[in-house]
């Protein structure tokens, strides 16, 4: 089992979400997240005072997924993601030792 | 009376525009029918004759009140409750637009707006006798409703001037969190000088058509509230709908100020309704509750209606209604009873959930804080039904030869002038501002929201 | 004089009444010897003799911007001051609960409201011979303390009827978070007619109980605030803590909301105490400047208490000051000088502070926004602190016949009899309330927040 | 003349500090040139003469409204104004520094204020002839500009009351986010006592020392807005800048509040503005339409400066300019006519501009709401503009005789007084301050924010 | 070493944090999310426009715990966060290859 | 390559930024979080009621960063983000598996 972690543009989740269904993903969590890299901010001007916004706002996506589905939701999250843009964002795979379904003690792929 | 049918979306919009001259044209020549003494209370704009007027501290006490009352309906009120309406990214461009061109109109209504809508006695605009206030100073006097009674002609000029403001702060919150504020300041214009003070003129100066013919707005339900609400669904068409509108959830970003901005609105409607009679006297005391009442009425309207329909009476809803309420009471405020009050408050109320749904679905339009459905409809309800609840047997302040159906023909007709007129303008108004600026921002501009990408800042952190 | 009975659900509930019963007949004893005359500067509600009596318009001026800045304590005041309180799955249901019951009372004041509290000179209630507004009319006038001096009646008729929206409002903030919508409207029907009603008819109205035994009670001491902190308490037990209390840190979700409120209470708070003068005149702006200053005062109070027992001053502490002020200088408004209004904040603040802490532990109760301890506190306070500082000799408007023992008497009666009426009308309202829907939403939906569970929306988005 | 010598702490400070008083005294050379009679209309603060002074009520329900409208001002529209332009972890601390010195300062005008600055008739300072009131009651009255009109005298004390309490809570705006609570306590009493009565007393009082030489300050701008402005400029520089000032990205945590403030400042002004004229009359609707358009001016004129020199124009940018707007028309209210109103109030929206730009970045200070680059600046160029547009050629109410070099010198003098005089108190008042209590909470304290730290309480929770 | 991720709903972090605790769990960092899972959404609704709220919110339970500890831990968690109805949440577990505390250096289990 | 998590106070955010950037990592991701730990928090009062605020706010920041920069950013963070005091935080370091660019596809140590 993977988890992965996708940061994409806000405006993108429902798309996302969408093709993650598609490929089999039946479950995950977003988070509100501020994003630093490649992209320009804009800048923001307050009295006296300009500045350059580093911190742009993007969601945090983290699906635990079976390995059988993994390569479908790899390829559905960067499918849907992009746009082509500088900002787009990156997806991060990680090992997952272990994943428990609190409600039913299910563990394993039995608990996605 | 005929309704006009309409095809296309461009091409609708001009078919809109030519049946709309059309249709003026037409009913235009049944005017002297419909035309009656003018005996409804409206305001001769600036008093000439009157052997030693007597001016009222306890007017003007109340009239300079009003005027600050109206200006808090448009800030913070109108603005919040709009504000609240729109996405986080979107709130401090809605707040601007409020303000810029509530401002602007100001001050464009010392330099020609109060010459054009209240010197002279055209029958549909004034002259430019006052432009700059020439002539007007501490000296000059304003007429009321009462034979020898005067306001200062300053206090006039401040309290007109404020609704001539919040009716342009009212529209651009149709087609909020998508248009580029250069086209809403240059449409704003536009609309002012050939929309908003012909009407104003007609209905309530002294030899003005409307006004002449006896239609009955006691403060505003055609010049303001028909008013914007037409100028808002014509912006709403030409400026599109905003990305992702009926996929995504465009959803208020704080239901809270929305519900203050409404609840501002509540009380600052006091002044735009009493002090509609001028005077502070038992007239604007019959304003004034049935201002209060019928708002009552059509919050609980509302919520019912809601409950029922949806299952869930919401804070939105409540917030609307007490707006339709206010909205369906304005031209009836000093001229029908409590009760007729209460009735134009549920009638209102319950229409208005109409306007902003089922009507809403049925337009196609994107009109992001129902400028169409509530001030609109709710206008249209509370013209009609002024012609019906002034019935001195419903209550109202009619005469004992007060003639139902002539009264309500002539509202009819001053709500149908009214939007043929300003849906002209509009379409002309926008128009032009297309052809100037254009009206929308550009997609990316839109998604990262207005806020940063128009006005550099953002309104929130932490 | 009949009191309902009712029959358990908590015993000390049951225990409570029997005490406020036995409390209230022992002091009906007491009537004849703590009578004296009525020269209490309080309203005939409705003139009828009076040759000729004058409307001065800046009366009206003064009492319509009066009337409205009551409806400015409610919305958004008081809404925002309890919205600010909750956690922000509850402040839309809050905020609902605000408007819905004053729009409600204020519906029903027109309909038997008025009528019953204010026409007829009964001892108990008035007469049902204005139902509907019946023979209420622009040209109907009503008393104000200045005999030959009238107000138009509509003026009295929305004035007074904001009083009792406002009272109905300020229950709702002591059982906020897990109360049902639909038990809340009920409640608030029974209260308003077997509680408001009668208290508001006593003290008020010529003829009444109170009113003819002198009872000072210039703004609404006991008919507002001892009795809505009575009701909410009573409610605050009936539907019981909320999921967490004692446990989690309930905490308001947004200080700055319930500082906007509490100074939109001071603001609107004068027309609630300077209009309860009936006439623009130096009475008002004694009224008018006790308001403010004993407001200061308690802020200052509350703070340096907060200060020396917890080490801190809060926002919340300062917010609650402020309405802890002006809810003890309510009944001495017009009736102490500003040294004496300074006291009572004082006293006021100090002692409320202690209302929402110590006293509100030993109570064992969840009372929301407190409204017992600064209501029902604040509210005594100031009803007994206007006894004593009514004396000439403190700077009072007092006679120089008055007998601060006797008054006090007086005004303690006043206080039993309003907690014991109140008291057991809110037992049977809850009782009924209950019986009728149910008082509380479910654990899950009360977990949820009652925005999305019973209005469907969240107040706020990104 | 004396004044205070005081010694090093920055020696910038003293050199302001000796400059101020070089410039002083140099002027005061030419007083005799300067002085002109007394035409100004000021007030005579207590009715003395004047056979049988008549009160109307329309002045008392105008004054009343005024004087809360003033409130409305301070809370919740300043501490709006402000709160929302700090980070959230100090929003607390602005909602309590602003009604705690508010509050404090309206007790102590009771206590000795109003009888420093209203009663004698020396130059510099009244006498203590009304300490705590004395000799006030609701029969005295308190003159008006015109002759036999006369307010209850409460009425006066309660208006002027709040303008002592908006002046202090101002200045808070300028060291927020690091100060303690204690010292701006303290320093608030000292200021009050030493700068904000004398200079009042020199501007309105009948005998003060500028109001004897005609400088025109119709509702305030020297004596609030310079005053305000000054002291918070001597504040920021002596408090110092927030840690991470010039590097971190310090922005307000919520611009919709910013935004709420300044339109309820607006609202709240017309109190400020056309209650200056004590009146309800044709002068009180030009102060206050004057207000409403040199207001919707500026917002236009910041707007279309920041449009120009950055590209974008912001919300903080068109409350700004409001305000900016505000202050400029204050001095100029009654006295100018609408066209000289939008000019001033263009000034001052362009000048403003530059003092929170330009000019704060060579003062190299840490102004956090720009206190001295809105109200210093914007007072300025208001008290200088008034000398010219008082030129009854340009508009404005100044007799045929009218000399604008003289008046725009005497403007001038009132204004450099102000500085040197207000200057040389808050330099007094902060060391005072700094040696009993320190200026500045520690850096972990103003980390963590002050909300926590120094209130025990967070503004926001979810 | 392993870090614990549990999505749990947000009454019950005063539960778990107790649980934690016991367990010997000494710090945890948490972060409020949006769930989308099985767990049906409310409907809300807005002028003319009803959404079905498919993301709940949640909150996010980061635990970095030791060997030791782990399944105490472990079953803490599942014990304290469930309510037995859908949409209680999930336990995600991934191996960490290195703790380091900031303030001392230490790392390691000691960082703990 | 590795994922860095780091527990910080939100104050050091600017800090931690520029060192990471000189460490060599280019890109990173924030998130708002409330951490319990051993510092203590503050009490708050309200009406009738005392809390002590045992979550305190904190900022998470993750940045993947090549085999290459691991050390470097490992040391920056820890430099910079430290006061001393307790409260300073935790970093965490967990293994990744992969790393994909979605604007360009870009897989591995050429995402970063
Ligand atoms: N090394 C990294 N570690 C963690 N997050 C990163 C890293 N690099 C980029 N990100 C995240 O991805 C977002 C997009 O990255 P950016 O460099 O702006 O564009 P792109 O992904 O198109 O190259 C950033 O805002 C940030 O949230
Ligand atoms: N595959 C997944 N990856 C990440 N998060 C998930 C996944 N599945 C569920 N979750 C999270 O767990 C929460 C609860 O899941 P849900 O399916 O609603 O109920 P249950 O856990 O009872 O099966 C979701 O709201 C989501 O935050
Ligand atoms: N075992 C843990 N798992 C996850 N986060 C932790 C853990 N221990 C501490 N933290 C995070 O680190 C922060 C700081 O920890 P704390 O114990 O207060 O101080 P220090 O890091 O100086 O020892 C906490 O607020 C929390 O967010």
């Amino acid at each position: 089992m993977k988890l992965i972690i996708a940061i994409i543009r806000p405006f993108k989740l429902d798309e996302v979400r969408e093709a993650l269904g598609e490929a089999g993903v039946s479950g995950l969590t977003v988070t509100e997240v501020k994003g630093f890299g490649r992209q320009k901010g804009h800048t923001e001007l307050y009295r006296g005072a300009e500045y350059v916004v580093d911190f742009l706002p993007k969601l945090k996506i983290e699906a635990a997924v079976s390995d059988e589905v993994f390569d479908a939701a790899l390829e559905a999250i960067t499918k849907s993601a992009g746009t082509g843009k500088v900002g787009d964002g990156k997806v991060f795979v990680v090992a997952l030792d272990q994943v428990i379904r609190i409600r039913t003690g299910e563990i394993g792929a039995d608990a996605l | 009376m005929k309704f006009l049918s309409f095809s296309g979306w461009k091409t609708r919009m001009q078919a809109l525009g030519l049946a709309l001259l059309v249709g003026v044209a037409g009913l235009t020549g049944t005017f002297d029918v419909l035309a009656q003494d003018a005996t409804a209370p409206v305001a001769e704009a600036v008093a000439e004759a009157a052997a030693e007027p007597v001016v009222d501290k306890g007017d003007v006490a109340w009239m300079l009140t009003s005027t600050l009352l109206v200006l808090l309906m448009v800030v913070p009120g109108l603005a919040l409750f709009y504000g609240g309406m729109v996405r986080s990214k979107n709130v401090l461009s809605v707040l601007i637009h409020v303000i810029s061109v509530f401002s602007l109109l100001v001050v464009l209504w010392i330099v020609y707006g109060y010459s054009l809508a209240f010197s002279g006695e055209g029958a549909w605009i004034g002259n430019l006798d006052k432009l700059f206030l020439k002539g007007v100073t501490i000296d000059t006097l304003a007429a009321t409703f009462t034979d020898g009674v005067s306001l200062p002609e300053y206090v006039f000029v401040a309290f007109q001037s404020t609704f001539a403001g919040i009716t342009g702060a009212l529209i651009v919150g149709a087609f909020a969190e998508r248009v580029k504020f250069s086209a809403v300041l240059l449409f704003s214009v536009i609309w002012f000088t050939l929309g908003y003070l012909p009407i104003a003129h007609m209905v309530w100066a002294t030899g003005g058509f409307l006004f002449e013919r006896g239609a009955l707005d006691f403060a505003g339900g055609t010049v303001v509230h028909i008013n914007a609400g037409i100028a808002g669904l014509v912006g709403a068409y030409f400026v599109g709908k905003r990305v992702g509108y009926g996929r995504e959830a465009l959803k208020p970003h704080n239901v809270t100020l929305t519900f203050v901005g409404a609840s501002l609105l509540w009380v600052g409607w006091f002044g735009f309704n009493a002090g509609s009679n001028l005077e502070a006297t038992a007239g604007a005391a019959l304003a004034f509750i049935n201002t209060l009442v019928a708002t009552a009425a059509a919050v609980l309207a509302w919520a019912l209606t809601e409950k029922l329909t949806k299952g869930k009476a919401s804070a939105l809803g409540v917030a609307s209604g007490a707006v339709a309420g206010l909205v369906g009471i304005t031209p009836a405020a000093g001229l029908v009873g409590p009760l007729g009050a209460i009735a134009i408050g549920l009638a209102a109320g319950v229409i208005c959930v109409w306007g902003v749904t089922g009507l809403k679905k049925l337009l196609k339009v994107d009109d992001t804080a129902d400028v169409f459905g509530v001030h609109a409809i709710g206008g249209i309800v509370g013209a009609i039904l002024t012609g019906v609840f002034y019935a001195p047997g419903l209550g109202g302040l009619g005469g004992d030869d007060f003639d139902m159906g002539a009264q309500v023909a002539t509202q009819a007709l001053g709500v149908v002038m009214t939007i043929a007129w300003i849906g002209i303008v509009s379409v002309v108004g926008f128009l032009v501002a297309k052809l100037v600026f254009g009206l929308r921002v550009s997609e990316e501009a839109e998604r990262e929201g207005l806020d940063i990408t128009t006005h550099g800042e953002s309104a929130y952190e932490s």
